[in-house]
């Protein structure tokens, strides 16, 4: 079979979590298929890649199918892997008195790992829901890895909006850390959204569905596979299915693991209440997204989920 | 060539390249226009988000934080390849036993080193400035090496002989020898200078051009990209117009080089 | 007599790469006393560029010492000015300024430094070009302007390889007086190089001369009896000075046709 | 100086660098060292990291992969800016009328314009070239275009008398006279051809040094960052040296610049 | 007889920033035959390097026309072989690669290009040199390769701008003699520009002579009687000869000591 080329989003995030396991646990293979894995520095990137038709598929946030349905570009995620978007509010330590929710906020410089990206577009809808101007915090670009660590640290930002591994890096180097929502956690997400929000999943041109279902089909199916290997083992034992250079510190990668679990969908499948919450995130941020007519039923498909579903798992 | 000539003409080559683009993302003849559109937006919509940014004013302070980079980066990285570059050029044995390190640290990916730029010089301007030293010091200090050591020969003699202190011979000699090196290397480092600064902007800032490019890519808005770079290059064209008037003067005594026949 | 400059049976090879190093002086001897004006004359290629460069401590002997005013010399001659025999001057200043440079180096104010600058200017016969880059002055225009650059600095020891080249003979005769001039009021220490013999005569106390080279020696040194001052223009006249030039002359071409032969002995 | 004092010197600098990283990392001198080595590591960790990808022999594969791409984007841009530097310099209306794009486009953040170059050269190597390239042309392309202005008029002018077409002169004059522009631009430019590489392979790719440091970055290993930073170094120097063996004996005509006194 | 070159009344301006242009030849007619040897003197400054640039094509003048061959001259003057005043050798060529080139210009195989470049060496004495660089020779030696530079090619037209300056005298009266075979071959047309008075009468049919400039004119036109072939060691001593140069030299001197005068006229 042709090589299927997945671009993702950064392979270090745990949110992707399953692409990469999948490989490592031969599933692609197991499904017939020939998989290149590409990494890439954020989502809209490897999104880039895949409009652009240099790769196939994303491992990204489902959010962008909807941000690009706005721009007249369908696609359409195929398998879910994130129910929760995984993302954190920290509070850098040291500031842990003057911080106690998000209203204390205003006013203070807030770290995003980039402007226009989830995270700040999270900060915006939380800052709103506590009655707030979105813009009532400075936002501050400051990426996902060392950057945000050294910003936190040296108190240059008074909160920072991040996801793992920076999440259980800087809970590592600094016991009392406070994290002020955690959508890791369902109950942080549910409270904040009504619902499942959906994040990390696999989606594509809907020609690239439409042309490659069989593919399509298999990938779904090893990805729910390796859903449910996830949920049917330890951290530990994952941890060790790994390669190295995605583990860097175990006991950390363990601890992060474990704080994420909760965030890794069971089944694949997308809820449509969390499809729903994404729209309402996204046309809250942004204007273009609130004017456009977006048919949501057409960003997603369970379909082959659920031709996949009854296969037993290992 | 007159210079209202030499303007249409210029003129006329960015009309030629704006009219490639509008059939390039207008008309199908290259592909899916909105495809394509995604990934080079359209004349008219970087054209209409330009106007809007310096319309709204929004523009000016953005475009302010860069500059203040760049320029920052372009006058401390200048003037310390100049001092560095000088000096080694002078004292051979000094240079050679460093040569390997600052050889290979022009080696280094600028990009990876931004956490700890951040770490010594924070979130605001000089983390950036310093992404941009990196670039424009190593660019110039090589030129500054090499133009000192293409000093004539009898020139350099003929000034030792006259009695010149090893400063005088750097001001007399060397420094004027070298110029032209010095703003070959300019020409190409005020370009590295702005790509400093953008670039760390985009890696983590709180304004500037940068990080208008960022803000607009995350949110998919290539007219916003577009327009940044855009309004980035008008920029770097005015300085590097500076520049060029400095070089005027300071050349001066170099004969016209002829381009007849 | 002291001596100002003392070329002790200097040998003064190249580096030539892949080859044997070139000798081009081979035990040279050559003493210059204070207040003497020495000109040597050689073959072209012999190596009279090659002993001022020597002398003025650019090139170090490969045997031999240089010895200025009785001591070992050490890295530049700092009293000593030389007139190179290439063009030499910056040419990223004007004609003004590279003479007034000179005397700005040893902290003469730049005022005052351009006016004396532009007097000598006028002494070499430059009035009105003081605001011209190199680039822009005719050959016997820039040598003149380096002379300048020189003089006015009024060095101890004077070194200068064909100084009146590309001049035409009156205005050598012009500038061979101002010289004289000069040397008269301070005797200086002058090694000069020239390929006119009449200039050599007339202005020197002493020819020395050249063997073809490799391994150029001193082949010759005639002292010149002609009284003091002198005038260029008519010393010529004098019959001592007519049996002087022909026995130098002599000497010299015997030199050239043996130089020539041997460059060219293979051919005939 | 001797070869091999100037190679103990080189090594005592190392030495006292890395004694220097040391104390900074595993003293409490400079700060608490556990958060230090979260930036820094230390010389141990990636001295052990390289050492584990070389027994490996892991690395040979990603090394093998960015050697190609900055090979690449260090020939083609040298090439490139060789010709369009060549050819522009003999036209100086032509040069005047595209002057400001060259210029602008030499502003441009390479960085975000790694998905345009995703689009027209995928995700293998081409991609990461191209972005090299972008680094590499201007850098040469200015040195050549102020090389061949400055090259001596009498020589020139005596080189036409001789009869020479334009094309000998380019061959028998401008080249050579440019050469030591060319191979100052060369040396830096080789620097920046690896940046180009490794920045192209940490945006997007699935091999390469630079994905390694994304990876290790990605995870907050700093060894791992370092690691590949020292490889890479280790690599230009490399290729420097082969550069400077050309130039050696390409510029064997050039007195030797007088260092003494 | 045919002209090979003719400047037809030229004025030749420089532009001098911030001034009046300086007009350093005005109304300069002169008019070289085909086969003709003219020698040019004049006072240093005068104009004389600038009006071989214009026969040569490098300058154009500011009024009037350079005719070569009775065609307006467009471009360069590519019948012509010029040496220049100042060093122009290829620093990046030895001295063989810098003589062989000038054939290998024009399609001459390399091989034989190197061999005859080779002979051309020896003819102007510089056997065992073809391996160095320019800067490993002396002045003169560098004079002599650009001269078999020019030579090797045989032009039709030969412009040469003090060939000869930096040679001693015996080497001269060689070079000269070299020269003059070439020419007897087959009668180019030559311009000669020298500061030697002599070596202008010995080699020339026509001695020309530049006023002082600015505006320097053609103020004197000496045709030469004196038979040929000429051996130039023994012409000088014809009585014919001694009576030009001495009617050459007065009207020359007299140029010279007027710009001098003028020079330092304010000095006075
Ligand atoms: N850098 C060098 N490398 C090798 N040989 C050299 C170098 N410089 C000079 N020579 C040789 O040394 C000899 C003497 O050179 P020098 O310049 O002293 O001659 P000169 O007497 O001044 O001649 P001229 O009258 O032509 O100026 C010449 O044969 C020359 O080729
Ligand atoms: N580029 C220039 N700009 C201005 N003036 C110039 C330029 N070139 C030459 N001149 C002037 O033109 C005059 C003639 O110069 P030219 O070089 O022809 O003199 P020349 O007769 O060859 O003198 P020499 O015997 O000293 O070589 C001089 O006064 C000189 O200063
Ligand atoms: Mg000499
Ligand atoms: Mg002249």
């Amino acid at each position: 079979a042709d090589t299927v080329r997945i671009a993702i989003g950064g392979s270090s995030c745990i949110c992707y979590l399953p692409t990469v396991l999948a490989e490592q646990l031969g599933n692609y293979e197991k499904h017939g298929l020939d998989v290149e894995l590409i990494d890439f520095k954020g989502g809209s990137a490897a999104l880039k890649a895949v409009v652009g038709g240099s790769a196939d598929v994303v491992s990204g946030y489902y959010e962008h199918t909807i941000s690009l349905a706005a721009k007249n570009q369908q696609l359409a995620s195929f398998v879910i892997m994130d129910r929760l978007p995984g993302i954190a509010l920290v509070v850098a330590p040291g500031k842990n008195d003057q911080i106690d929710s998000v209203a204390d906020l205003a006013g203070k410089n807030v770290g995003v790992t980039a402007p226009g990206s989830s995270t700040d577009f999270f900060l915006k809808y939380l800052l709103s829901r506590e009655g707030l101007d979105p813009n009532a915090a400075s936002v501050v670009g400051v990426g996902v890895g060392a950057t945000a660590v050294a910003a936190l640290e040296q108190g240059r930002i008074d909160a920072v909006v991040t996801l793992d591994p920076a999440i259980s890096q800087l809970k590592n180097r600094h016991e009392d850390l406070k994290l002020l929502v955690d959508t890791r956690k369902e109950a942080d997400a549910r409270s904040l959204f009504g619902a499942d929000y959906a994040g990390g999943a696999l989606y594509t041109r809907q020609e690239w569905i439409d042309a490659n279902p069989e593919q399509a089909q298999a990938l779904a199916a090893a990805i729910v596979d390796t859903l449910h290997y996830i949920h049917s083992s330890t951290p530990e034992e994952i941890a060790g299915q790994m390669p190295p250079e995605l583990i860097g510190d175990t006991a950390i990668y363990v601890e992060s693991l474990k704080n994420s679990l909760e965030m890794i969908s069971e089944t694949g499948l997308m809820d449509d209440a969390a499809a729903e919450a994404v729209l309402e995130v996204m046309s809250f941020n942004s204007p273009e997204i609130a004017g456009a007519e977006i048919d949501l039923a057409a960003t997603y498909t369970n379909e082959f989920v659920q031709a996949a579903a009854p296969q037993p798992a290992e | 060539m007159p210079r209202p000539v030499l303007l249409m003409l210029q003129i006329l080559v960015a009309v030629f390249a704006i009219a490639f683009w509008w059939v390039l993302t207008r008309t199908s003849l290259f592909g899916d226009p909105s495809r394509i559109q995604f990934f080079f937006s359209t004349p008219m919509d970087v054209l209409n988000r330009i106007i809007a940014w310096f319309s709204s004013g929004q523009i000016w302070y953005h475009l302010w934080i860069t500059l203040i980079e760049a320029a920052l980066a372009f006058v401390i990285g200048t003037v310390a390849a100049l001092i560095l570059g000088f000096w080694l050029a002078r004292r051979p044995r000094l240079a050679a036993v460093f040569d390997p390190y600052i050889k290979a640290a022009n080696a280094l990916p600028r990009v990876v080193l931004a956490p700890i730029f951040t770490l010594w010089f924070g979130l605001g301007i000089w983390s950036k400035v310093a992404l941009g030293f990196t670039l424009v010091f190593f660019i110039v200090f090589f030129n500054v090496y090499q133009g000192v050591k293409e000093v004539n020969r009898t020139v350099l003699q003929n000034a030792r002989m006259l009695g010149m202190s090893e400063r005088q011979l750097l001001r007399h000699v060397y420094l004027p020898s070298a110029l032209s090196w010095v703003f070959s290397s300019l020409h190409i480092s005020i370009g590295f200078a702005v790509v400093g600064a953008v670039v760390g902007e985009y890696l983590g800032a709180s304004a500037g051009l940068g990080y208008l490019i960022a803000q607009a890519e995350g949110m998919f808005d290539i007219a916003g990209v577009f327009a940044g770079m855009f309004v980035l290059s008008a920029f770097v064209l005015i300085i590097d117009w500076l520049v060029t008037l400095a070089e005027r003067r300071l050349l001066i005594w170099q004969p016209d080089s002829d381009h007849h026949h | 007599m002291e001596s100002a400059v003392h070329l002790r049976t200097v040998d003064i090879s190249f580096a030539v790469s892949g080859k044997q190093p070139f000798r081009a002086v081979a035990g040279a001897d050559l003493r210059v006393a204070k207040g003497e004006f020495v000109a040597i004359v050689g073959p072209t290629g012999s190596g009279k560029s090659t002993l001022l460069n020597a002398a003025a401590g650019l090139l170090r002997p490969s045997a031999g010492v240089v010895e200025i005013e009785g001591r070992p010399l050490e890295g530049l001659n700092r009293s000593a000015g030389y007139l190179f025999q290439a063009d030499a001057l910056m040419p990223w200043k004007t004609s003004r300024d590279n003479v007034a440079i000179s005397l700005e180096i040893s902290g003469t104010p730049r005022r005052q430094a351009l006016a004396r600058a532009e007097e000598w200017l006028e002494r070499v016969g430059l009035r009105g070009f003081g605001d011209r880059y190199p680039h822009m002055l005719s050959g016997g225009q820039r040598k003149r302007v380096a002379m300048a650059q020189v003089l006015i600095r009024d060095p101890a020891i004077l070194l200068m390889d064909e100084p009146f080249g590309p001049l035409d003979a009156q205005t050598r005769l012009i500038m061979g007086d101002l010289l004289l001039d000069l040397w008269q009021q301070d005797r200086k220490a002058v090694m000069f190089v020239t390929h006119d013999l009449e200039e050599a005569i007339s202005l020197s106390d002493r020819v020395v001369i050249l063997s073809t080279g490799p391994d150029a020696r001193i082949i010759g040194d005639f002292p010149i009896p002609l009284p003091r001052p002198r005038d260029v223009s008519e010393i010529k006249l004098e019959p001592e000075f007519q049996n002087l030039h022909r026995d130098i002359w002599h000497l010299l071409k015997d030199q050239v046709l043996k130089a020539y032969a041997h460059s060219t002995a293979e051919k005939a």
